[in-house]
């Protein structure tokens, strides 16, 4: 096995690649299934068990997979599990349950970011390769609000990388040097207010990295079929409904590993790695859930239920303007302290 | 605009139509507790005199509202009646008004009313398809509810040989066929 | 695969072909608050391509049997068709029309008829629960 | 068939919704230029079920009211009621006073559901499930309600010739008053979500105009025509039965904002202040409701017999929560069916509006300016697409469209 991030512990590495290609995904799952449920509550319904995800994959998977005349059948069948690797790939590059990513080196925070288009353009290709006007119609306008979110998701990243620069001589564009020096270490009152502007953004975006079927906002969690997916069915529709968690779980574990690094074992002093990795863990999937709390259901519902309508209607304007606040923050924030 | 008794209505149809009016009646419901009438106007034109009917209508009402047009299959002639209501807006002031012309089956064309009233569109497109009356002059000769496949000199509401033929609609069993 | 999985996850395509929309209000009201079958883990989908289970109301007018017939094959197997209301089942009120093609069943088969003009909302869920039945017949006989 | 499906039978999704709103049996065909509607045609069908021919052929007047409610089943009160002045009028039956009441409660319950409905679907339409779901919660009290005064929560099987199947007792009216009480207590609370909430603002003012003028000359009736400013209301015009004792005023957006504008947002006012005057209407009909019998002929041999022995014509008009229900119906003597019979449903032509509503706006309006109308039918609903500059046609289900109109909500929000 390689020695990957000069991991020499086995151990260690095992944990990691369980942790990466098997918790993650189950994690993501139960996530999916509790938001599910929150959502139904506060809706005044029962909800469906948590455990839904699983039953509805499971059952995805004994459904006949049909591909449409029309469509380009080698891209139709291609783009679900493109979605999939790349949202697989995601996580080997974020850091996850208190521990270092998988994967990683230099320049990392950037690849991320270009990890994170390629399962929306999976489903973007997908979309097309339906041929369906519909899927067309929802294949342009996802593309439209990744080009988007991801401008103001890029400000997020550089501002803290280039303030992370300035104190360690390790290469900033890295998610272990980001996680080693989390930024409210390093700045001022004003720098910690233009921090949560940025963690604010990053919420924001999370919240369109997530509710994928970008048209069918109110719906994006109960139904994964948007117009996008209009054509897919059986294995296919589940890989695509994988991809869809796992990618919205990267994105939050990205929005802890970018903001709340912090570990709990070192603050309550314990030694034993084996004991450690375990709080660790748990404190990570503790954070995972508020943040995705706070992103995707609390958000999504209050948006719908009382109003949230203070930002611009484009997306790419207010949400970058926001970011640049931030990021202008944390800059005089250094010329005055 | 002012406000006719139905008495008044029926006078003013007399002396703008003349001979074109074949007869006319009131009929007056009294209603629940408080006994306010409900009213109903008929009146029966002949069939050169509808369009001048339809003129004299709108003289009546600025804007009249043209319910629907119904139609039944009376043997020899086919009978359209125009439903109006007209004082609408006003509390219990308002009368229904059935403009009543019958179409010797030789000939069932009628002048169009939707230069006068352009809603009406739907409804003669309907009574086209249905009963088989062709309305001259109308702005949208297509079918409105029968399904393009509907065979053609067939019109539903008919009861002569132009209705529907045996076949085209089932009997629950265990009933005659009337 | 377990059936357990398939039972406890059925997606649902609402159909109209040519209902009156009482079974279709009693349909969506069975999603609301007050019955909320998302709980058993139903839901309703935008597309036959993700169902499970057809939703049929109304007695299928003439213009609608192609288009029923399209949404049949749309729909990927294991799959099952359920009627609501007594339009659907045998024709209702509407059967002697002239443009009628239906009841459904002369069309694309029927598993589970739920009667009712309109059925009340437990009936509906009730239906949902009889096509688990069939599924395990199905799965007995080794078709799943 | 239209050339987009031909041409790409694959993708032509007929039955697109899931949700009630633009269920119709009505194709729009749209032309559009860029994102701007220019054109719209409405084409029908897809539903006719030959309910007038049943009932001119197959049934006798009786069997012809239970085949009259279910002409519709979200306004499945207004027609019978209908049908059954219409053949009243015909064969000279004078229902009793008590029935008129009765009568007129039930079609206001229904008013009540029905815009309660209504205003869910408008909710989900521009993407507010929470909305939807909320209003829909709430419209279960006045369904529990029906059920337990008629039997039945959609089908009520309540009227009959000549008065009402059921009687409503005193020990009935806690239940009834109860509810109303609800509604009364929570109705602040609805204006607040429906009138003040600006995403809902910025999504139905100015969309959908329908000038008075336009709704006078399309025909418009119910609240339609009421948010253009056309005080139609066939509970205040006429007097048919209850509504005659009581002083109803047709409700126009004015009354609230002191302007009309014609818009969707004229139409929710509308909407919201009648399900306020139907539960003044209950609370009247309750307190005045005269006792005495429910039928004028009991024994239903007897009324048949006497139905088939009359001769002569009558009108029923009702303003269902859609707008006005006329039906005007023919008995001939010795002839068991009715033998001329024609319903005209509000929807029938506000329909005549829809061009004027939709051109000049955008393609992620037609949902809602659609469903503003409220719509009742039942099924297949889409758009056919043609871009003027391609002259390409493409079909758009009204599940894309709504898409398209939640991707608007949305883009205002954030």
């Amino acid at each position: 096995m390689l020695n990957l991030l000069g991991i020499d512990n086995p151990l260690e590495l095992a944990v990691i690649i369980v942790g990466s290609f098997i918790l993650a995904p189950v994690f993501g799952m139960l996530y999916r299934g509790i938001d599910r449920k929150l959502v139904a509550r506060m809706q005044g319904r029962i909800g469906p068990p948590i455990i839904q995800p699983f039953r509805d994959i499971r059952k995805l998977l004994m459904k006949e997979n049909i591909i449409p005349d029309g469509a380009i059948q080698w891209l139709f069948t291609a783009a679900p599990f493109i979605a999939l690797i790349a949202s697989a790939l995601l996580l080997l590059y974020i850091p996850l349950f208190g521990r270092g990513a998988l994967l990683g080196g230099t320049g990392d925070a950037i690849l991320v970011l270009y990890l994170l288009i390629i399962p929306s353009l999976a489903f973007v290709l997908g979309g097309f390769a339906s041929s369906s006007p519909y899927a067309t119609v929802g294949a342009q306008r996802e593309m439209v609000l990744m080009m988007s979110y991801e401008f103001p998701l890029a400000v997020v990243i550089v501002t803290l990388a280039s303030r992370i620069g300035l104190v360690t001589n390790a290469n900033p564009f890295m998610l272990a040097t980001i996680a080693a020096n989390p930024i409210w270490n390093l700045v001022g009152p004003l720098g910690i207010v233009g921090a949560l502007i940025l963690v604010f953004t990053l919420i924001v975006v999370t919240i369109g990295e997530a509710a994928k079927v970008p048209f069918d906002i109110a719906e994006a969690e109960t139904e994964i079929a948007g117009g996008l997916l209009v054509e897919y069915s059986g294995r296919n529709l589940s890989l695509f409904y994988l991809a869809d968690i796992i990618k919205a779980f990267a994105m939050v574990s990205l929005v802890v590993a970018l903001f709340f690094p912090y570990n709990l074992s070192p603050l309550v002093g314990i030694g034993i790695p084996v004991l450690a990795g375990i709080v660790d863990g748990l404190f990570f999937l503790i954070k995972v859930f508020v943040v995705m709390f706070l992103s995707i259901t609390l958000i999504r519902t209050a948006m719908a239920r009382f109003k949230i309508s203070q930002v611009s209607y484009i997306y790419i304007i207010a949400m970058t303007l926001i970011a640049l606040v931030g990021s202008i923050l944390i800059g005089i924030d250094l010329l005055v302290f | 605009m002012e406000i006719l008794s139905p008495q008044a209505i029926v006078k003013s149809f007399k002396t703008t139509l003349g001979g074109g009016l074949i007869d006319s009646k009131i009929s007056e419901r009294e209603i629940a507790v408080k006994k306010n009438l409900f009213i109903t106007i008929w009146i029966n034109v002949k069939k050169e005199a509808f369009r001048k009917a339809v003129e004299h209508i709108c003289q009546l009402q600025e804007y009249p509202h043209l319910a629907i047009i119904s139609s039944s299959d009376l043997g020899d002639s086919v009978e359209l009646i125009y439903h109006f209501t007209i004082y609408y807006g006003n509390h219990l002031q308002e009368i229904s008004l059935g403009l009543r012309v019958r179409l010797p089956k030789k000939d069932l064309k009628i002048p169009t009313v939707t230069d006068l009233i352009p809603g009406a569109v739907f409804t003669e497109r309907e009574t086209q398809e249905m009963i088989g009356v062709e309305v001259v002059g109308i702005p949208d000769n297509r079918r409105l509810f029968l399904p393009e496949d509907f065979p053609e000199g067939v019109y539903p509401w008919r009861t002569d040989e132009k209705g529907l033929p045996n076949d085209m609609f089932r009997v629950l069993p265990g009933r005659k066929p009337k | 695969m377990s059936l357990k999985a398939f039972k406890r996850a059925l997606w649902v395509y609402h159909l109209n072909t040519g209902s009156c929309n009482g079974c279709d209000i009693e349909i969506l009201a069975v999603l609301t608050p007050r019955y909320d079958v998302e709980r058993f883990g139903i839901r309703l989908v935008g597309t036959p391509r993700h169902a499970d289970v057809l939703l049929v109301t109304g007695p299928v007018i003439k213009q609608m049997v192609p288009r029923v017939k399209r949404i049949y094959a749309q729909t990927p197997d294991p799959k099952v068709v359920m009627v609501i209301g007594n339009c659907g089942s045998e024709g209702g009120v509407f059967y002697e029309s002239y443009n009628l093609a239906g009841p459904i069943d002369q069309i694309i088969p029927v598993t589970v008829y739920v009667p009712g003009c309109p059925p009340r909302p437990e009936a509906i869920i009730e239906g949902v629960a009889k096509a688990w039945v069939k599924l395990e017949q199905l799965e007995q006989q080794g078709v799943l | 068939m239209t050339v987009g499906e031909t041409r790409k039978a694959t993708y032509t999704i007929p039955i697109g919704p899931i949700h009630p709103a633009l269920k119709e049996p009505v194709r729009l065909d749209l032309t559009i230029d860029g994102e701007e509607v220019v054109g719209v045609d409405v084409a029908l069908g897809h539903v006719h079920r030959g309910i007038e021919w049943l009932g001119m052929h197959r049934n006798n007047p009786i069997q012809s009211l239970y085949l009259a409610e279910r002409i519709c089943g979200i306004c499945n009160v207004c027609h019978p009621f209908a049908f059954a002045m219409a053949v009243e009028q015909a064969a000279g039956i004078t229902p009793p006073e008590r029935a008129e009441y009765i009568r007129t409660i039930i079609a206001e319950m229904e008013r009540i559901h029905s815009h309660l409905l209504w205003a869910g679907v408008a909710a989900h339409e521009i993407g507010f499930d929470t909305i939807f779901y909320l209003a829909w919660r709430v419209r279960e009290d006045i369904m529990d309600v029906m059920e337990y005064v008629t039997g039945n929560r959609i089908t009520k099987g309540m009227f009959q010739i000549g008065g009402v199947r059921r009687d409503i007792t005193a020990e009935q009216l806690p239940r009834i008053r109860q509810s109303l009480e609800y509604y009364k207590s929570i109705f602040g609370q609805l204006k607040r979500v429906f009138l003040d909430d600006r995403t809902i603002r910025m999504r139905t003012k100015n969309v959908g105009i329908l000038k008075r003028e336009d709704a006078l000359k399309l025909l418009t009736c119910g609240p339609t025509g009421r948010a253009s400013g056309v005080a139609k209301d066939v509970r205040q015009d006429q007097a048919y039965a209850a509504y005659a004792d009581l002083d109803i005023k047709a409700i126009t957006p004015d009354i609230l904002t002191g302007t009309v504008v014609g818009d969707v947002y004229d139409r929710i006012i509308v909407r919201l202040l009648e399900v306020k005057q139907s539960i003044e209407i209950i609370e009247q009909c309750i307190e005045k409701m005269p006792s005495g019998p429910i039928l004028a002929q009991p024994k239903t041999a007897a009324l048949l017999n006497a139905l088939t022995k009359a001769e002569g014509e009558g009108i029923g008009r009702a303003e269902a929560p859609r707008g006005e229900v006329i039906h005007y119906v023919r008995l001939e003597a010795g002839r068991e069916t009715v033998s001329t019979w024609k319903v005209r449903a509000p929807t029938y032509t506000n329909l005549m509006a829809m061009p004027t509503l939709l051109i000049g706006g955008q393609i992620a309006d037609v949902p809602i300016a659609f469903a503003s109308i409220d719509p009742c039918f039942s099924c297949t609903n889409r758009a056919v697409i043609v871009d003027r500059k391609t002259n390409k046609k493409f079909l758009l289900t009204d599940k894309e469209l709504r898409e398209l109109s939640i991707e608007k909500t949305r883009k205002l929000k954030c």
